[in-house]
């Protein structure tokens, strides 16, 4: 039986061994950097397909009815249908819109979204890029969408798609922080920026229970943060203000159709997976298998195992969650979720100088239900909502 | 705790999301062209004409009296009387309608016409796939196409039914006993007339002189 | 390969339409952005004298780099919030306008 | 002259050009981004990937949004006005000539210049960790000072004049001029004076 684990590895290994001869050296290096990005390019868009159908399907379980079942078996053709219908729908670019503008925020943000996938370690060395700033380069790379997300919404000179915009831009950035914030944990821990090294650092055991980081303190309370934050960034259901179907109509991409409308779907959606990759490679062990028993799964199964039960997770919080107000965002952002992840940081520190033992857990456990417990309460149970204030545009 | 709302929301729609696939009364949707929800028992959507015995044309109740037509708030009902009479089912002779035609694009389904009909001759009926293509024509329906039989209207409104057919019944009893009578006030008054003839025959002298 | 001229004169050529945006546009927010170009072709002198520098290991150029690039971001956070309070005081970004110091 | 050094010394005076003289001011702020970007890839190509990453993340992903949450803020947006030069725009014009002339000049004397490209060298992100927690580790504090210095100061500048006695004075007469940041700097009861 070969080595289903690296199984990948060796099939590029073998193809470019079979081009040995006939390419040149500069061709070859060519092939294999389409060897390994080329999977990308196809995998997760399937998965984009599975998600959405996933999605709607969940969310009918959820509210008691059945969901889509009529195209293909069980409604699994649905994405399909989804996709002919978006290319057959005609693209309508608004007269006074910026034609160029307009065009290229689609764009630049599905390449973001593919571009960040070059450092996501998928299984056992089945990264593309290695870098030793890897985690760097995802933030970096991640940054850049905000400003897609704002040519969007201004290319078309439409007040609600500004509005939204504006609402995405704000909510991005200031949700950034904590993203930020709370895999720096991580890195103080693991001591390098590189993100298969991480997943390295994660792949002992303890006892029956595998050393994740999530299974430490600070790492569960950064695991926390980072999903909140995840959901922010991507702009998905308790903080999807910007595209508040029910307030703005559809946010920034409301005068897009057809391909261009598809494009943002598959932007926000890679942009998920993408962020939801990065959580299993820092906190819940990347490609590493939970017990030592299963070590026969290939590794590679093993992330995406996680990243399909992360995305129930996200389906069921968008169930279940009413959409978050503007300023109730902002608070939760700048009010509990910074100082939050910031002593996360501490608590990590703790667990690190304190030592093996079960006092480290004691004190860095304390500390962030402490913390948790101070920071909550004072400012999200209180009952008198403030006199409603007016602020007229100058 | 900040986040133990949450908690409880997020078991709340487990418990529908798990409940789902378990019990399967949780889920109530009708897949609609494949299972049919229970029609109830007063539904109605559009009027026709209710006919008795086989023939619809001749069988028509209605004698085109045209209180439906005045009544209708939209005026959705045209009708244009017949020129000959013919008998009805309580032997008299009555006008019927040479044309019976409602917009259903205009008919609001508000029964006033069923309410007004002295001759329990329009009814209201469940049919509710009418879609048409054509906006203007298909949606004008005329007399051929209105009339149905009165088993099919006890198919689906059996009380309203019943309730009709009585009182048709009564009227039927009530026109057969006038008939009767009429009948014997006819026959007395031939014999009443015939005694007459009689007693003038038999003392016609006095009268003269 | 190129030669450490290349950069040079990259770098002088982007310095040189900084200076030009800063003094010949009319925005206050162009003349920002102009001055944010001209810190980011010092940048690239100092990353290009690193990488064709004497002793590359000492790494002082990315650390200048790094540190330049953080009180650049502070100064353009600082610079864009004068000039929204400007604007709101005088209702306009136009620099020839802001002439008068009363305040 | 490698291509890959040509092309994106074209991509960054490209950029650079545009933004500088594009009318519309969001159409510079992205254009001014695309030139960050560019030189983000200059720095890669050079070898220094950690600051080619921060590049990117602090001012494509931060200055750029910045500038342009700035060009909305003051209505820069919409139509730009007629002229969108300065009125001594010929005079800026030379001197920026002539400060480019004068460094082209210097570098092609100097024969430090002519310097080919000598092997590349190692920095790596766990050097650049160490030095900055060993020797630069003074300036990382003060970095830090500043910053936050500045992220406080820029709040108080831009912020609207929330303070509720000036609200209630605002309440009933029209909002007056000296309204916002600088009825900060001396207090309302002398505002009035001077309307």
């Amino acid at each position: 039986m070969p080595d289903l684990d690296q199984i990948f590895v060796n099939l590029k290994h073998w193809l470019l061994g079979q081009l040995e001869g006939i390419l040149s050296a500069s061709w070859l290096e060519l092939v294999s950097i389409l060897l390994s990005l080329v999977p990308i390019l196809i995998v997760f868009p399937t998965l984009f397909a599975i998600m959405t159908i996933m999605e709607r399907k969940g969310l009918g379980r959820i509210q008691n009815r059945y969901g889509p079942n009529r195209v293909g078996p069980f409604g699994f053709l649905q994405p399909a249908a989804d996709g002919i219908k978006a290319l057959i729908k005609e693209d309508l670019v608004p007269r006074a819109a910026d034609k160029v503008v307009h065009l290229l925020a689609p764009v630049i943000l599905v390449v973001t979204a593919f571009t960040v996938y070059a450092v996501l370690p998928i299984g056992r060395n089945m990264v593309v890029l290695d870098l030793d700033a890897g985690l760097l380069f995802f933030f970096a790379v991640g940054a850049a969408s905000d400003l897609a997300v704002f040519m969007a919404g201004w290319a078309i000179r439409n007040k609600y798609a500004l509005l939204g915009a504006m609402r995405a831009v704000a909510q991005m950035v200031s949700y950034e922080i904590p993203l930020i914030l709370s895999s720096v944990a991580v890195v103080m821990i693991t001591g390098t920026l590189s993100l298969p090294e991480i997943v390295m650092a994660q792949s002992t055991h303890f006892g029956f229970l595998p050393d994740w980081f999530v299974f430490t303190p600070w790492g569960f309370a950064g695991f926390l943060l980072f999903m909140i934050a995840a959901n922010a960034e991507a702009n998905r259901s308790p903080f999807d203000l910007p595209e508040g179907e029910s307030e703005i109509i559809a946010g920034y991409f409301i005068e897009y159709s057809g391909f261009k409308f598809a494009l943002f779907f598959l932007a926000e959606y890679l942009s998920l997976f993408a962020i939801c990759g990065l959580g299993i490679t820092l906190f819940l062990g990347g490609w590493n298998a939970p017990f030592a028993g299963l070590e026969f799964i290939p590794s590679w199964a093993w992330f995406f195992l996680k990243l399909i039960t992360l995305m129930c997770l996200f389906i069921w919080t968008r169930g279940t969650l009413p959409r978050l107000r503007q300023d109730q965002l902002m608070n939760l952002a700048w009010k509990f979720m910074i100082p939050m992840v910031l002593i996360n940081l501490v608590a990590a520190a703790l667990w690190h100088f304190t030592g093996p033992g079960f006092m480290r857990w004691l004190t860095s456990g304390a500390l962030l239900i402490v913390a948790h417990l101070f920071l909550g309460n004072p400012q999200f149970e209180r009952k008198d909502i403030g006199k409603r204030t007016y602020r007229f545009a100058e | 705790m900040l986040g133990a709302g949450i908690i409880k929301g997020m078991a709340e729609t487990a418990r529908n999301f798990l409940g789902s696939y378990v019990s399967a009364e949780r889920l109530t949707t009708v897949q609609y062209p494949e299972e049919r929800s229970p029609q109830i028992e007063n539904a109605r959507q559009f009027p026709f004409l209710v006919f008795d015995g086989d023939d619809p044309m001749k069988g028509l109740r209605c004698v085109a009296c045209q209180i439906c037509e005045k009544e209708c708030p939209p005026k959705c009902i045209y009708i244009v009387k017949s020129k000959d009479k013919r008998v009805d089912y309580k032997g008299q002779a009555q006008f019927y309608p040479a044309t019976f035609d409602i917009d259903l694009s205009v008919c609001m389904s508000c029964q006033i016409c069923v309410e007004v009909c002295p001759f329990e001759s329009i009814k209201m009926d469940t049919a509710y796939e009418l879609s048409t293509a054509d906006r203007f024509g298909g949606l004008l329906v005329n007399k051929h196409q209105l009339a149905k039989s009165n088993e099919h209207y006890r198919k689906f409104h059996p009380t309203d039914a019943a309730a009709s057919d009585g009182a048709l019944a009564v009227e039927v009893a009530k026109a057969q006993a006038k008939a009767k009578a009429d009948v014997e006030a006819k026959a007395k008054a031939a014999a009443d007339a015939k005694a007459k003839t009689a007693a003038a025959q038999s003392t016609p002298a006095p009268a003269t002189a | 390969m190129t030669p450490l001229a290349g950069y040079l004169l990259l770098s002088a050529f982007l310095f040189a339409i900084g200076l030009a945006g800063a003094l010949t546009r009319r925005n206050a927010i162009i003349v920002l952005i102009g001055i944010e170009l001209m810190l980011n072709a010092a940048n690239l002198n100092f990353i290009a004298f690193w990488r064709y520098g004497a002793n590359p290991e000492a790494l002082t150029g990315i650390m200048f780099v790094i540190f330049a690039i953080a009180v650049a971001a502070a100064e353009a956070a600082v610079g864009l919030a004068l000039i929204i309070a400007i604007y709101r005081h005088y209702k306009t970004t136009n620099v020839d306008e802001m002439n008068s110091l009363k305040g | 002259m490698t291509l890959s050094f040509a092309i994106i010394a074209a991509l960054i005076i490209a950029a650079a050009t545009a933004a500088m003289t594009l009318r519309n001011l969001v159409h510079s702020a992205l254009a001014v981004a695309i030139a960050f970007a560019g030189l983000a890839s200059a720095y890669l190509q050079l070898g220094a990937q950690f600051v080619g990453l921060t590049q990117i993340l602090v001012y494509v992903g931060a200055v750029a949004i910045l500038i342009v949450f700035a060009v909305l803020l003051t209505r820069g947006g919409e139509a730009p006005e007629k002229s969108v030069f300065s009125a001594s725009w010929f005079w800026g014009a030379a001197i920026a000539t002539s400060v480019f002339a004068l460094l082209a000049c210097a570098i092609n004397h100097s024969f430090a210049s002519k310097r080919a490209l000598p092997p590349q060298p190692s920095a790596t992100v766990e050097q650049i960790g160490q030095d900055l927690m060993t020797k630069f580790v003074l300036p990382l504090e003060v970095i830090g000072l500043l910053l936050t210095a500045a992220l406080i100061g820029a709040v108080i500048i831009a912020m609207r004049d929330e303070s509720p006695k000036s609200k209630i004075e605002d309440g009933g007469s029209k909002m007056d001029k000296t309204s916002g940041p600088s009825s900060i700097l001396h207090p309302p009861s002398s505002s009035g004076g001077h309307q």
